[in-house]
């Protein structure tokens, strides 16, 4: 599953993680080029490119002005004549601004040319609210990437998956959204879960997209989440256990490929599932895990209806108790699990 | 056009005001953020406190807030970004509710839910967002509504020189000339998108340069002074109520914070603010006020008590205003 | 339901409706004036806004500039300021380059303000594929744009619905996105479905948002689908009832507000549910109906899984063979509801 | 830069190439979709026929494809847009192939994935698309690999009138002239962005004149002249080699079809077009040919002979090729 060779690890932040596996990749093959907003001299506003300009210098980690439609399209044309850009917008939330370079071409030209040209390149980008950032900075969007074809969607949830998910998504032939959440990018100025700093190999490794985690095992709930969420899960959890309650959580790692056999697995297990989602409710991820179910209920034997916990379809309120109560918290998902106990429906 | 001697005791008083809501919120914004309240292991939680999330401050801006604002009047729109409160002030947005806003509190501009980078007043026509260089459109939007109600209204975006680099920017300055919009565009220039220089993401000197390409009138202020501002934007706007359509304006000026509250800044010399503050706009117009005998220390004295006041009492308004219950939340996804 | 007066009906096409709403609803209000690229003098692209320049002169239908971005933020400002836009994106695809105003602006703004400010403004744009218009002309994407919150989403598929809602439309304080599938328009110029074009009444009246429509009624198999798929379900049905299959059609209409009521009403009734959609197959619309009965199957006695059918998570191909694969035909839809007979759950 | 005798042949062949490959296809994509064969009640089916879908020729337009591609090598990168036959050809992009594509055969570039609008050919580096103004950014890319690997190459993004009012015009030329990137940024300015006129779409009279706004040099080529072109991209073409960065030329030029075929050109004279092939670029260039002895009756027939046999094999080929199977629709979404 992934490929160490040196066995040294270190407890990394995930952006520290994040960073070192794409400044190993840069020494490794010198295709690969960083662009986007103050990831050069600031080392990104979420800290994914700190040390890179020092060690690279300005022509392999280069700021770039507020044009994110011109150097996502600039990252098309580079990736197009052989290089292979890491691109970074600096929150999901901006996406409507470069989003046509995006999925009508850096997505689709490979298909659209029938295989003829590759476009290898990763766009890295922050998501995720709980800091008071408001509607225009605390978004998820993942569905969003995951619903147009052509992009692989990757969404880690600690530090260990995301050096091996970036460096998989580096040496990837095709575009991949790299989607990384604030709140668990242990930065030193916004409170994170502590979950997602862990032990990583100092060497380099790769993970493979489509292959989900299962990050705790158990017997009567199933919980499928990502990314924050998954720690938030696991708090929930460790509560439920208290009370008798045995929960097991897949974290899903990348939307795009989806493992559903891994769902579908624990399901089968548990017969009870809650999707635990930080992006908006409909016409989404929850959506999709739950129709996995839905498609599959002939062989399923399930004890209870699906649930799912994501923001209620409303845009990410500024003020704390309002955002507090849009973004499912882990009294709200030990809450779902627990209603999910009253249903025997076999 | 010359400022009466009431714009300028008006600029002055709103320059004196703007900083001290921006050095209050300096405070304000560090109270509960620093370390042993917060997570062990942190050094800052932007999350904490009573104003939670990015503050974006305006503190050596004012000059570009009053010298504009000075000849707008309620029914004029202006549409700022995310660095808002000194176009906010200067427009007479209610400051109680403002503050309010930021605080998070249900007696907040929008009840809460939009925080510092999205303040809405629709009493004096002010909005403002934290996606940079999207308002320029949408004030060409509020001038296409005067102009097809055949009122003489303006419209007044104001961006960073950063913002002037996103295709907003292009879209709305054609838009704005072709249709004869009587709006007015002003870059605040002051030198930074965040850590990059403008240098670093402008590939000529001046975005007031950038006007001849849309066909309307260029104009570069070369000083962080109120008087300038307004004598360009004077004419810019009376042009503009005219019909005779959009003006681009360029206004070089100086961040004395961060780009927002704990910014480590260590992409500009270290003493960089300081020798910025040597050329204070503020006391600068105080010297022409007494050099026209417009002040002396007592008006001054009043004037700077009055403002401490207003501002208290907008800071005491918010802190003390209860938050919104809960399920508000849900509350305003759409009118009805 | 709808509020018709003057009796008198023609057989309209839906492009012809959605122009006669309009010009109706802008004799009736001042405010409504429309704005867009060639919908003046060329009188839209897809003869959504037909004959309107001629009436009403360019002051209150202009013709703008290749400038998605700039016109659809001059929507929001001048909806801000008291006027009543209807702005055509002219095709759905175009999207990424604007979606910045419309989701983080437009469909926020009201909120963001505490409701204080509206934005009555109404999106049309044209959706749909079939007519070989290849990976950036041809797709639907309405469920993106019923993901993010504060956009209500409008997807008709004939022509009575049609000038209902779009009157609906430009009256409702919020913003509106009015979906149109080229292939059930009218054209002189494109193969389309007959039952898209029919009775429509001269005087104005207004459908609600948020009730779908029985099309057809059955027992066996539900059928929820929308737009276009509506008429390849129809055929599909008519098949299936000489086989004896008794299908019913449920027209959703909007996404947003959704009648998950019809929906689950219908299939507690057949135990049986395909939905029939052209977007992509995941993270997406029909995700969001599968969901739906995913979480209610405590109350709904299933007799098989759900079914979907949608574009398989690929770009719309250009060439005549591909396009028809990739995109759901009747007999695709009559195959999935034969399929989904051969189970026997319950 | 003067063109040599070989640059002059070249362009005059070209055009001609691109003129017949034009008007055949004007008849080929309307083989099947008149009535009666269609749909009843129809005029004209665009899903019908051996070409569907929509179709932008470029006839008229020659001048500006073959005046820069005379500059360009198999190495150097054109991004086209909706309308890209023209520079296709110039490119020397695979004629049988790009017209297989347009049959939607699977021996097309594309394996009939892409069609007329979406024609990729590495083998020149030429690609192109349906967005308007998205190729301006992805030519800066080309241009920036070229100069982080530091060869010369060189990049050209070609596009209409229409779309220098999107941001991604902007956003590109700031980049490119920002970064020196080798590229030259060229509009065909045939007077409509479809129906919509220049005057209505464009706040000032030449795109040329928007240089400035960036700082690199703006070429306004007035005649539909290829020689014309020739020069101006000649100069352009050779700063950019030199590392002295891009360049924005406009080109006046002229379209003899609608929009796409099926246009009913309402919006413009009745016989504008007719006009407008009185000043046909390609007599023009014989003329030239033929008073510098380069051409005869013999010559010309003998390369009109040659081009027909190319544009003629290239139809066959595209007609005769097999479809590809439906299940390929599944292939190719990700390269393994
Ligand atoms: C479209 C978009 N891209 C990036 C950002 C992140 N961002 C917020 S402020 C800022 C810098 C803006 O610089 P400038 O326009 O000069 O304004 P200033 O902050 O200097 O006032 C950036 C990059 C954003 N909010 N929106
Ligand atoms: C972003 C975007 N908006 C609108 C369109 C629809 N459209 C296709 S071609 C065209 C006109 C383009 O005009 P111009 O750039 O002058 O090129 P021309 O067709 O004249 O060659 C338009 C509006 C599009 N393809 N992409
Ligand atoms: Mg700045
Ligand atoms: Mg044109």
């Amino acid at each position: 599953m992934s490929t160490t060779t040196n066995t040294t690890t270190r407890r990394l932040t995930m952006a520290q993680a994040i960073s070192e596996a794409t400044a190993q990749e840069m020494e490794r093959d010198p295709r690969v080029f960083v662009m986007g907003e103050d990831i050069g001299k600031y080392g990104g506003i979420f800290s994914a490119t700190t040390g890179l300009l020092d060690k690279f210098g300005p022509d392999r980690v280069m700021d770039t002005p507020i044009s994110e439609t011109g150097f996502m399209g600039a990252a098309l044309g580079a990736a197009a004549d052989g290089l292979r850009p890491i691109s970074e917008l600096m929150f999901v939330d901006f996406f409507g601004v470069c989003f046509d370079q995006i999925y009508n071409h850096i997505a689709k030209n490979h298909y659209m040319s029938g295989g003829a040209c590759k476009y290898p390149l990763v766009i890295t980008t922050g998501i995720g609210g709980g800091y008071n950032d408001a509607a225009q900075h605390s978004q998820c969007l993942y569905s969003i990437f995951a619903h147009v074809p052509g992009l692989k969607v990757v969404v880690p949830s600690n530090a260990y998956d995301a050096k091996g998910l970036m460096t998989s998504a580096i040496r990837d032939d095709n575009p991949v959204v790299f989607l990384y959440h604030k709140g668990i990018m242990g930065l030193s100025w916004m409170s994170y879960f502590e979950g997602s700093t862990n032990e990583v190999p100092e060497a380099q490794y790769t993970i493979p997209f489509g292959q989900a985690r299962v990050v705790r095992e158990g017997t009567d709930v199933t919980i499928v989440t990502l990314s924050q969420m998954v720690h938030k899960s696991v708090l929930a959890a460790e509560k439920l256990a208290a009370e008798g309650i045995s929960v097991e959580i897949v974290d899903l790692r990348t939307l795009v490929p989806l493992d559903r056999a891994s769902v579908l697995d624990s399901v089968a297990k548990t017969g009870r599932l809650l999707v635990a989602d930080e992006d908006y409710l409909s016409y989404g991820l929850s959506g999709e895990i739950a129709a996995l179910i839905a498609e599959n209920i002939d062989t399923l034997r399930l004890k209870a209806p699906v649930r799912r916990l994501a923001v209620p379809d409303i845009p990410i309120p500024f003020s704390r108790p309002l955002e507090q109560f849009a973004i499912p918290q882990v009294d709200n998902i030990a809450a779902s699990v627990r209603s999910l106990m009253t249903f025997k429906l076999d | 056009m010359e400022a009466t001697s009431e714009q300028l005791l008006w600029m002055y008083e709103k320059m004196i005001e703007i900083r001290e809501y921006e050095e209050t919120m300096v405070k304000v914004y560090l109270e509960g953020k620093l370390p042993p309240k917060i997570q062990k292991g942190l050094a800052f939680d932007i999350g904490a406190g009573p104003v939670p999330g990015e503050m974006h401050l305006a503190a050596g801006q004012e000059p570009v807030a009053v010298g504009v604002c000075a000849h707008l009047r309620r029914d004029d729109t202006v549409v700022g970004a995310h660095r808002p409160h000194h176009f906010a002030i200067a427009k007479d947005v209610d400051l109680n509710a403002m503050t309010a806003e930021m605080y998070g509190k249900v007696t907040g501009l929008g009840r809460g839910k939009g925080g510092h980078m999205h303040l809405f007043d629709p009493a004096v026509k002010f909005s403002c967002g934290g996606i940079v260089g999207a308002g320029a459109p949408q004030a060409c939007g509020a001038a296409l509504a005067a102009k097809k109600r055949g009122t003489d209204q303006v419209a007044v975006a104001f961006f960073g020189e950063g913002a002037a680099n996103q295709g907003a920017f292009h879209e709305a300055l054609n838009l704005a000339a072709l249709w004869k919009l009587p709006v007015i565009f002003i870059v605040e220039d002051n030198k930074y998108g965040i850590s990059v220089e403008k240098s670093a993401s402008t590939s000529i000197a001046s975005n007031a340069d950038r006007a001849v390409a849309y066909g309307m009138p260029g104009v570069l202020v070369e000083q962080n002074d109120a008087v300038a501002v307004f004598e360009a934007a004077g004419a810019a706007v009376a042009r503009a109520r005219r019909g005779e359509g959009p003006t681009l304006i360029e206004v070089k000026t100086d961040r004395y914070f961060g780009h927002f509250q704990g910014d480590p800044e260590t992409y500009r010399p270290k003493d960089e603010a300081k020798a910025l503050r040597q050329h204070d706009p503020i006391p600068a117009l105080g010297a022409l006020l007494r050099a026209r005998d417009l002040l002396d220390d007592d008006a001054d004295t009043t004037l700077r008590a009055r403002v401490s006041e207003r501002v208290g009492a907008a800071y005491d308004f918010g802190r003390n205003s209860p938050y919104p219950e809960p399920e508000d939340a849900l509350l305003h996804v759409f009118a009805d």
